[in-house]
């Protein structure tokens, strides 16, 4: 950095960036920022630019577009002003300026950062601390509702259950082959097997009828009392006594 | 490479930076050789000395450390509102209605096990604790509920506690809910087995 | 909780015993929520003033450490292993003097774009954290330090930044303007080198 710039290695790839080249420049001129020519920075600059080997074109490059910003600026300075043209030449020397400033400052803030009394190196605290702790403590909660809901249901789940089952209206098979011999001796013509069974609004009770009334049916059509037709399954089931 | 007037600065700030208590030759390495540092120690705790830092030898080794009774200070309790679980509250409200009451008989009218935890946390609550023995085979532990379960409830005795009568007037004794709480049950039966 | 002849006693011993700098808040919680803690660390740090360990405020978190002047009979060679690159250093430090900063502003401050890596490393080290995003086009993410930064660098804030009022009274921590920064920055540069 403080080192003179016409002994320095043509090599860019020790410079962060072209600012980083610019100050390091601009502080070989004057120590005070605000005090460099910027003429002398632009020409100290593309003079180091024009004579470096870059090694890497990409590195090469920023710098190159920066030889050319300031090859326009110098030329903006030298020649007569034009009005129309803004910014002016002079502003825009003067934001080089500031941003050269700019990272001088900061530059220095890391340096004066870095030497301060730094925990862990310069200063230190505690090597073997005992720690603190922090115990949780459980605080319980529930109200006194929860407890008498609780017993309650305590007792809902344990009280002693009664399991009543009722009686069902069924049709034994030895009533319904009583009732269907009965009916069959009545019967001349084919008859569905539904009209053997008793008048009843019980759905339950007749299932149970229809259920044992064809057994019975098929009982006595094996005892040959009876004969049994029906055209298709799931057609209407017909029953005729033997002649 | 100290002053004398420095030097007993320098011990404090070399023993409070160690990693471990050190010996009079081993500070003498940080300090200087040529150094009294057996008079610094001795300066050093006299500075301290009542104050919540303390500067100890142990085994001709030295090291800081905080002063004794302020170790209750370094442990700091912080208390968190936690809701009773089903079966603590269950096995609490039968100690209430039946004490004293051993554990099988919870459990025998509970219908279900309970765990080790269970009574444990009553317990930590200080709402139930052991009442004695009963006079039968194996000599059961029995629980009785405290004081401060009665304060917590806000109940005047434990005659307050409405009766099963009373549960079933207010609905509480309605089996609607049971089928839920069978499924709660059962749950709550493998996530103790899993705690044990 | 402690008397309040105690509090400068108890007040030290959880500093002294703590692993990590503490608010006071934080103390409060070990020495009891009633107690003028800050009356307290003004006491203790005038006691110590002047010894080998001193109390220190940084970002208003209170710890012991040892004395600077001490620094020479304690400084570890070790620690300095890890060298922070230029790239890291300039970066940390436009960060706590602009902060909050977007990588934008801090790379035309630099006139030269940072590695990802740069930030990494000062994140890793606990100086700087992304802090929220800018609510411009784009919204870029800003950083900040952090409560550690000002521990490790000896800052009781940021105010005590070295210079910062003299570099804010010449300008130079205004806003950054990125639109002034248009004069090549670089735009596809391998950074990667500066961190080596």
């Amino acid at each position: 950095m403080d080192s003179d710039p016409d002994t320095l290695t043509l090599d860019l790839e020790g410079w962060e960036g072209p600012l980083d080249l610019l100050l390091a420049l601009a502080r070989s001129q004057k120590v005070d920022l605000k005090q460099i020519s910027i003429l002398a920075l632009v020409e100290q600059y593309l003079a180091y630019v024009e004579q470096a080997h870059a090694l890497k074109l990409e590195v090469a490059a920023d710098y190159l577009v920066m030889a050319a910003w300031l090859a326009y600026l110098k030329s903006a300075l030298l020649l007569p002003r034009d009005p129309e043209v803004e910014p002016s030449p002079e502003e825009l020397a003067l934001r080089l300026q500031m941003r050269l400033e700019r990272l001088n400052a900061m530059r220095d803030a890391g340096a004066r950062l870095l030497a301060r009394d730094r925990l862990g190196r310069d200063v230190f605290r505690r090597a073997a601390p005992e720690g603190l702790r922090t115990v949780r403590k459980a605080m319980w909660q529930a109200e006194i509702y929860d407890l008498i809901a609780a017993y309650g249901q305590i007792n809902a789940r344990n009280r002693p259950v009664f399991h009543v089952v009722h009686d069902r209206p069924v049709m034994t098979l030895d009533a319904a082959l009583e009732r269907v011999s009965q009916l069959l001796g009545m019967q001349v013509d084919w008859a569905t097997i539904e009209s053997f069974l008793p008048d009843t609004l019980d759905g339950p009770f007749r299932k149970s009828a229809l259920a044992s009334s064809f057994v019975a049916a098929l009982e006595l059509a094996r005892m040959g009392k009876a004969e049994l037709r029906q055209q298709s399954p799931f057609a209407p089931l017909y029953l005729k006594a033997t002649a | 490479m100290i002053e004398p007037d420095n030097l007993s600065r320098a011990v404090e700030a070399v023993l409070f930076a160690a990693d471990e208590p050190l010996s009079i030759e081993a500070i003498r390495a940080h300090v200087g050789e040529e150094t009294d540092v057996r008079a610094a120690l001795d300066e050093i705790a006299g500075f301290y000395a009542g104050r919540g830092i303390e500067l100890v030898c142990r085994g001709g080794r030295w090291h800081f450390q905080t002063a004794g009774d302020m170790a209750h200070l370094l442990r700091r309790e912080r208390e968190e509102a936690r809701k009773l679980s089903r079966a603590a509250i269950e096995t609490l409200a039968i100690i209430a209605y039946h004490e004293p009451v051993t554990r099988a008989e919870i459990e025998a009218i509970r219908g279900v096990q309970i765990s080790r935890g269970t009574l444990d946390v009553l317990m930590e609550a200080g709402w139930a604790r052991p009442a004695g023995r009963r006079e039968t085979p194996g000599r059961p532990l029995t629980y009785v509920t405290t004081p401060d379960f009665l304060t917590h409830f806000g109940l005047a005795s434990r005659r307050d506690l409405p009766g099963i009568d009373d549960l079933r007037a207010a609905g509480l004794l309605d089996p609607v809910d049971l089928a839920m709480a069978d499924m709660a049950i059962a749950e709550e039966v493998e996530t103790e087995a899993e705690e044990d």
